[in-house]
């Protein structure tokens, strides 16, 4: 049998393992760059033609383009990569982590503050916590999604 | 000859850091954190360490995709804080001791470990913060680091038991090396926090509590408990955890001698995405 | 399944490379020499597998003392001769395997082999001349290539038994690849040679046949010689031996199952500074 | 006690450890920067200017400019390294590792191809065999010695 990945079974978290890793290479390394001072200026200056200079593919592209953290990473980005453009664009860790659950700013903070999202739920896929998919996405975008 | 005094655990968050570069140590979202942090500096004044034996992981700063080792120990004779994305934090740089780390990797290796040894590396908020929280803002750290990354990015990571079992090989390496120096030996990262996706966010206190208890009075069967759980519980960030384990398993009892005192536990929700757990085990 | 079909053993002197580059082969000199790797190119045609899981050493080409991985394995889709100083050799790149390779990184490192995953890796000659040994000229290597380096450059190097469990582990993690593919081990480096000092030209020709013996016959008992046997008997560059190890250690009788067929065995002094020794072994 | 060394007792020998390795670390990278064709033409052109970038020790410096591998060796050079300067120069593996013995290319051949230097005498320091302290330079260079 092939290796085991008991890790696919958590709601809403991709484990970065060699096969997300393989998958992501170029916009990983590509994240890296950012940590220059002048790649980051480079890039701010002209998004599309600093990507351009790295082999990934159009949908990495398009999904760093829109700052959709969550695509990022179905595309094989990893977090403490994907960080470098949050940084780039001024952000700070709490609102990259936020911007990948739907909450605003101010709803993921409180959440923080008043101890975090519970485990409650959100252990194994097919239970019904707040990260689970069916109760995606969460917070106010969640409340206009019918709209 | 060289003796390992203390070990010291303590969660690492980058915010941490900006906070205290940025001077917002005051501010009521941060002060009840920074005071579980007051009891920590006094004791390091007192105990003020020749080395720290540094553990840590690195956050896609010195490693990128192109080379990702299990365990790196730095041997050089200093360290540059690293631009994360945000300019280099504001902190001296870090100074080795070139000596004592070559050491322990010949020891530790010969013992089975399959080390990566670099002389060459920027550290990031990983190794600075903890070292901002114990020491505040001096001129220049007091004492030299030996930074020690453990990969926790890339899955799979090392295991806790062979964290633990590293611990004891570099409690044994210490123990063998000839000048009379004191070796603090500190591990990073955690608690439980999840960065990514719609589970970000997720903090376990009670996980987290269970952990410290265990990790004072029964680290050999903490040891045992499988990545998936740390996962699971903790948040895929959690899993830094298992790094603390490196640190436990350099304690004497860990080899039959006495139980480490302790000389400080904290534990606090939240910093930024991240609960925070702190403990001070004095060696016996 | 996968399946270990053959392990192949092979010094990789750089002048063997250079005679070949330079179409000195038929020369008095080196004629012995390459007569001795015809039945090996007769026998690769035949035994083609589908990937090399190559296990040789960077002689200070892609690692420099920046970094020294104890064990290095390459998970790009290929990878590019180096310029060593005289030029690239004029061979093929080499393509990797990138499924085969992080599904083995995973295995072994989850089995307490603390690997450093490398995606972007230049081989040397320790990779490129046991390639043209087997295959001579090409315009394509005819498989996929998994370079796994080892450090041997700088003390302390992997002990024999380390790599010998290594090939266990190896082993394992191969026959739970899913794919039907034949995969090839091979040991590099040696035999005795030493390239420095008042002692450089050493060869052992007895011990070096000793050495060839236990592989076959007592693989386990030789993998418990330690470090100073190789370097005083064999010379300084000797050291290089312990990686045939993890290719015997990848054999089916090392668990249980048969012992291997002993299809070419062939040995010869000198390659330059160099005891050449060969071996193909085929699993049974 | 301090970890054993137990390679320290073998004639004409250095065994590159950690030691040495962090004695030899700015000549050992050095040497890695003759992998670049540019450097190498930088530095055949100027060899003193190009050393004068590393911050190698003057005596470093010295044993590179007298091509002494011996030397090298004592300051730190590891085999693998020093080869970039011999490959630079043209030479082969075989005349570099003859040139540390004080024989000539030609003894040093005709040795290997009789069957190398016999291990017999050279495995201990205070054997008597030809790689022993009291028997060096060898071959030609040896007979000289006292001229
Ligand atoms: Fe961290
Ligand atoms: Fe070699």
């Amino acid at each position: 049998m092939a290796l085991d990945k008991p890790y696919l079974d958590i709601p809403g978290t991709i484990i970065f393992d060699a096969e997300q890793s393989r998958k992501g290479y170029w916009l990983n390394q590509f994240c890296m760059s950012l940590m220059k001072a002048d790649n980051r200026a480079r890039f701010k200056a002209d998004e599309r033609a600093y990507l351009d200079e790295w082999p990934m593919t159009e949908e990495q592209k398009q999904a760093v383009l829109a700052r959709d953290l969550n695509w990022c990473m179905r595309t094989g980005g990893n977090i403490y990569f994907l960080a470098k453009i949050g940084a780039t664009d001024g952000l700070s860790f709490q609102q990259m982590a936020g911007s990948m659950t739907g909450m605003t700013e101010e709803e993921y903070r409180d959440m923080m503050i008043k101890g975090g999202r519970s485990p409650e739920g959100n252990r194994y896929l097919g239970e019904d916590g707040d990260a689970q998919p069916q109760h995606q996405p969460q917070g106010a975008a969640g409340k206009n999604k019918g709209a | 000859m060289a003796k390992i005094s203390a070990s010291v655990y303590t969660s690492h968050v980058p915010a941490i850091g900006a906070a205290i570069d940025l001077k917002k140590t005051g501010e009521a979202y941060w002060q009840p954190l920074f005071a579980g942090y007051e009891y920590s500096k006094e004791w390091m004044k007192e105990n003020t360490p020749d080395v720290i034996f540094l553990v840590y992981n690195d956050h896609a700063t010195a490693f990128s995709l192109d080379m990702i080792p299990t365990f790196a120990i730095g041997t050089a004779a200093e360290f540059i804080p690293a631009d994360e994305g945000y300019g280099p934090r504001p902190v001296p740089k870090v100074i080795g001791h070139p000596e004592l780390a070559s050491h322990i990797a010949q020891s530790v290796i010969q013992d089975d470990f399959d080390l990566t040894i670099v002389n060459k590396m920027e550290v990031d908020h990983g190794l600075t913060v903890p070292l901002s929280l114990m020491f505040g803002e001096p001129e220049a750290w007091p004492c030299k680091v030996i930074p020690f990354a453990v990969n926790v990015v890339q899955y799979p990571v090392p295991s806790g038991r062979r964290c633990f079992q590293l611990g004891q090989a570099i409690r044994k390496a210490v123990a063998c090396f000839d000048d009379d120096i004191k070796v603090q030996i500190w591990g990073t990262g955690g608690m439980s926090h999840q960065l990514q996706g719609a589970r970000a966010g997720l903090l376990n206190r009670e996980w987290d509590n269970a952990f410290l208890d265990r990790l004072i009075a029964d680290p050999a069967g903490l040891s045992e408990v499988p990545h998936i759980e740390y996962v699971r519980e903790a948040g895929s960030e959690g899993i830094e955890l298992v790094m603390w384990l490196i640190a436990r398993g350099a304690m004497s009892d860990i080899q039959g001698g006495p139980a480490p005192t302790v000389k400080h536990r904290f534990y606090h929700i939240p910093a930024s995405n991240t609960a925070v757990g702190h403990l001070i085990l004095e060696n016996n």
